[in-house]
């Protein structure tokens, strides 16, 4: 049985990932879990600089999801590459970076940074909805996203997948346009911007006012746009958005997914990355299916 | 530090012990290594909620292997868990955070200040110093918001309780450090457990007597093991994760010493 | 105590309604609450001929919401004009009939067809996801928005609430060409556009195989769209999107809706409507509000 | 017609009564209007899950005033309902449809066919046919999987009932056309509930013998009422309520007569 899948070139050892932001960089929950049983590790969003990230209250529990607003909090890419590269270098599993930035020349200087790391693949985040300046606005506009996805490209060393947000009109037109700019990837998607109000106190819940939907909530929205993206490109998709279980999981592999990411769930049960790649193991069986790629994009 | 892990086990007991505030003991080895302080995440069963609840630990048995916690129903979260009965399945993530240092109260005169559902934590904490027996003198102040003494008696088979109410009806009328004036109390170190604005209190009252305070802080919570980002607080020092003064409250705290903390 | 709000010279003796789509024309409704408790009954959808809809499955359940694909049957104006407008004037709540077509004609013939009919409001469906031609088009695209707009404002006799979508990248931009075109209101969310697939069937769960997202998973992001859109314009918005309760309700009226509508959770509990509209009244009792109008718009 | 109404009331018992197949007592003065045929909707508690669960109603016990369903866990939500203990609460809407003509049966002899958990509703319906004495003769044919004949000996007591198993384990192998054949059973009208590939064969059969055929649909449902226009099927002329050949098998049926509808 196989379950090994590749992106650009690189292998991984099964489709499960971590969703960025919501992992660490591995290194609180492999007290849970045994990170060599996974394909890749995303890390939390690293910038050139550390950054503060919003004020508290950042996160707000919502009806099948979560609102967090951390605003990138990141020890920035000196500490990163000493600390957080080597520990998860101790581990039979790849590494994907996180790059986040205010202008394009912060993403570029951390994806410089990262060069000569030996680290797998960048993601390039231009959709995190917590962050004022940058960031966003690249994610939104698709003469944006063009530019910042080749002026990366140019000086990537790894293969590079870009983030895309879901809080657009036409996610197909988006995902063109970083094909078009060379990405070698897609992974889609980030939060969707939401608010929550204590109605007692008539106050925002969260500091920063608005903040991003993830969780079970928005699976039915990620599931369409990665179903519509791959439609519309070549390059491959890794799906998330609310995984909870292999089931969702495969939601998004049928749907056109190349590899899929647990991010919110990990909240609710530490050990969901493991559960879904054994549980993705064992449908392959229950159904006598014996390479994963005859899943991928197979619903009708 | 032993490992933290997410076990699925059994209710003992609950019983509402005050209005609104309840008090269940939970079946679980982590008892064994549970430390005054130290607090849980428990799972609702009810799935429109993602996210576990944080609760501090009020009380160890390590014989018999079982944990207190004594918690007020501030929502949907904790109105479930006040309707578990007796042998009805719960699931808890633990033990969490730090813990306080019992090792600062060597040879000291301690106070242990709690404010309303900031009282349970004191508990395991006053029954520690005791039987270790370290701490030359334990006082317990505890602020409650009327006659209703949830964990009075307990804490009184292991240190002086004294006790302050918002609304006069027992002890000193007001707050915990009114009730420290009114009795003359001293200490060489403090450990706390309350609402934000007493613990602003304590840090200025330690600050002024020149002594020791460590508190216990909380914050809106996803994953409590330090993974999220989402419980920080403002450290006077750069942090060790994310090198920007943000500490986590889950896995750094939820107990600091309150000159390192700006609160 | 004051619950009676005003939204284009029409007075509500409340501000719940219903959804669109989501209770009929009232009749079936009527069964469990009574109609005359309500602020308005917004009906179903009408176009100005009978709708088929879509075929079979429709609905699918997903966590905290649910996806439909109605495809907006109905029976057509004639029928519409004939039947349930008498129906709804027996009780003592008001009338906005929801409109929807194909082609600028197909909406404008039915607003033309109402003009005499006496109901309150008009609610214009440009927004619905489950219909191939028109509709939606005219909701997410700005211009096209302000070109149906002031044509159905040419033709109406009555004040045009305009339902604006929020799969769109900005919704205050949708918000401001409706407004410029002399939209009386807006009404929002319209569902996100969602999918499920069934992974042991390896088959969409919907006939149509996307379908319109709604219930409480949806309400962070409708919150967020009411708050920003009324820092956006200065018509009256009707809030909508997964309320439960009147706490849901009034998450909705603190970030600037005028009035709000029950939809999806008729669904999950009949007398929904009407307990949102007497816990709103215990909250003002609660918290000695005079009048409501104090509450909207009122977070900070 | 009654009032349809949604209430909060209790699990009376419930027991496994074949793999994964379940029976519910339900207390309910809802049990005074229930028609064979109708359905009930059960409100999941685990509130991840918003949409009732449409469950047929299996036998009526009017002077205790408690219904019957028997159902098969198929997902979440019956996994959720096949865990009720006695005296769990439980919320249903009800009663929901038209439910079978009975006065379609006067004179005559009738088949009342169930396949799999279509099964259920065919007990009542046995029941107040043998009760009202006007049906010539009555005779149950019933599709299982297996030889867990479930409900059997319950439809036993009101008529004749003929099997069919699809591994051959009891009665007819094969399905209930097949039993029909083996048996030469002859009817003037029939009534039916089960999968679609079975109620297309019904309605076959009806045709070729020029007699009237009931059967009951099923779809996804939202509401359960009429109002959302989830669950329609195409029928012959135009529907009532829209005029565009889709009944709503909620409100409309989910009994129609096998002519009048295309499936």
């Amino acid at each position: 049985m196989n379950t090994k899948v590749k992106i650009a070139g690189v292998e991984f050892k099964n489709p499960v990932m971590t969703a960025s932001g919501t992992f660490g960089s591995g290194m609180e929950y492999s007290e849970f879990v045994d990170l060599n049983r996974l394909g890749a590790v995303v890390t939390k969003g690293v910038a050139s600089v550390p950054w503060e990230g919003n004020p508290t209250p950042r996160i707000a529990e919502t009806y099948g999801g979560m609102l967090n607003a951390i605003g990138l909090q990141n020890p920035g890419i000196d500490v990163f590459i000493e600390r957080d590269i080597p520990f998860l270098k101790k581990f039979d599993t790849r590494i994907i970076v996180n790059v986040c930035g205010k202008t394009v020349e912060d993403y570029l200087d951390v994806v410089e940074r990262l060069g000569d790391t030996g680290v797998d693949m960048l993601e390039i985040n231009v959709s995190c909805p917590n962050v004022k300046e940058g960031a966003i606005a690249f994610g939104q506009k698709a003469d944006s996203l063009y530019a910042i996805t080749s002026a990366v490209k140019k000086k990537a060393r790894q293969p590079v997948i870009m983030k895309l947000s879901p809080n657009v009109t036409d996610i197909t037109e988006m995902a063109r346009a970083a094909e078009a700019a060379g990405a070698d990837a897609l992974s889609m998607i980030n939060t969707l911007t939401g608010m929550k109000i204590d109605v007692h106190k008539r106050k925002f819940v969260l500091a920063n006012r608005t903040g991003g939907l993830s969780g079970p909530a928005v699976k039915p929205v990620a599931v369409r746009m990665v179903y519509q993206t791959a439609q519309a490109v070549k390059i491959p998709i890794i799906g998330m958005g609310g995984i909870a279980n292999a089931e969702d999981a495969l939601e998004f592999l049928l749907a056109g997914a190349t590899a899929v990411a647990v991010g919110a769930m990990n909240f609710a049960n530490p050990y969901t990355t493991v559960e879904v790649a054994e549980g993705i193991e064992d449908y392959m069986k229950q159904y006598n299916i014996e390479d994963i790629h005859s899943l991928i994009g197979s619903v009708e | 530090m032993e490992q933290k892990k997410k076990v699925k086990t059994k209710v003992i007991s609950q019983t509402e012990i005050a209005d609104g505030i309840y008090d269940m003991w939970i079946e679980t080895d982590l008892a064994q290594t549970a430390k005054a302080g130290q607090f849980l995440c428990i799972y609702p069963h009810n799935e429109s909620m993602l996210l576990p609840r944080p609760i501090s630990i009020c009380e160890t048995d390590r014989e018999k292997g079982r944990l207190r916690i004594v918690y007020r129903v501030a929502g949907k979260g904790t109105e479930e868990l006040s309707l578990y009965h007796t042998g009805r399945n719960i699931r808890i993530l633990g033990n969490l955070g730090n813990g306080f240092p019992l090792e600062a109260a060597v040879g000291k005169r301690v106070f242990l200040i709690g404010g309303g559902i900031g009282i349970p934590p004191m508990l395991q904490l006053a029954k520690d110093l005791k039987q270790e027996g370290k701490a030359a003198e334990v006082t317990v102040i505890a602020g409650y918001r009327n006659k209703q003494l949830f964990l009075k008696d307990d804490m009184g088979k292991y240190a002086a309780v004294y006790v302050a109410t918002e609304d006069g009806s027992a002890g000193t009328e007001g707050n915990v450090m009114d009730a420290i004036a009114e009795n003359g109390l001293e200490a060489d170190v403090i450990m706390a457990c309350g609402p934000m604005p007493m613990l602003r209190a304590v840090k200025r009252y330690a600050e002024e007597k020149g002594i020791d305070a460590y508190i216990s802080l909380e914050e809106r919570m996803a994953c409590g093991v330090g993974a999220c980002l989402g419980c920080v607080c403002k450290t006077v020092e750069k942090d060790a994760h994310s090198h920007v003064n943000n500490a986590r409250i889950c896995t750094d705290g939820p107990v600091f010493s309150a000159k390192d903390v700006n609160i």
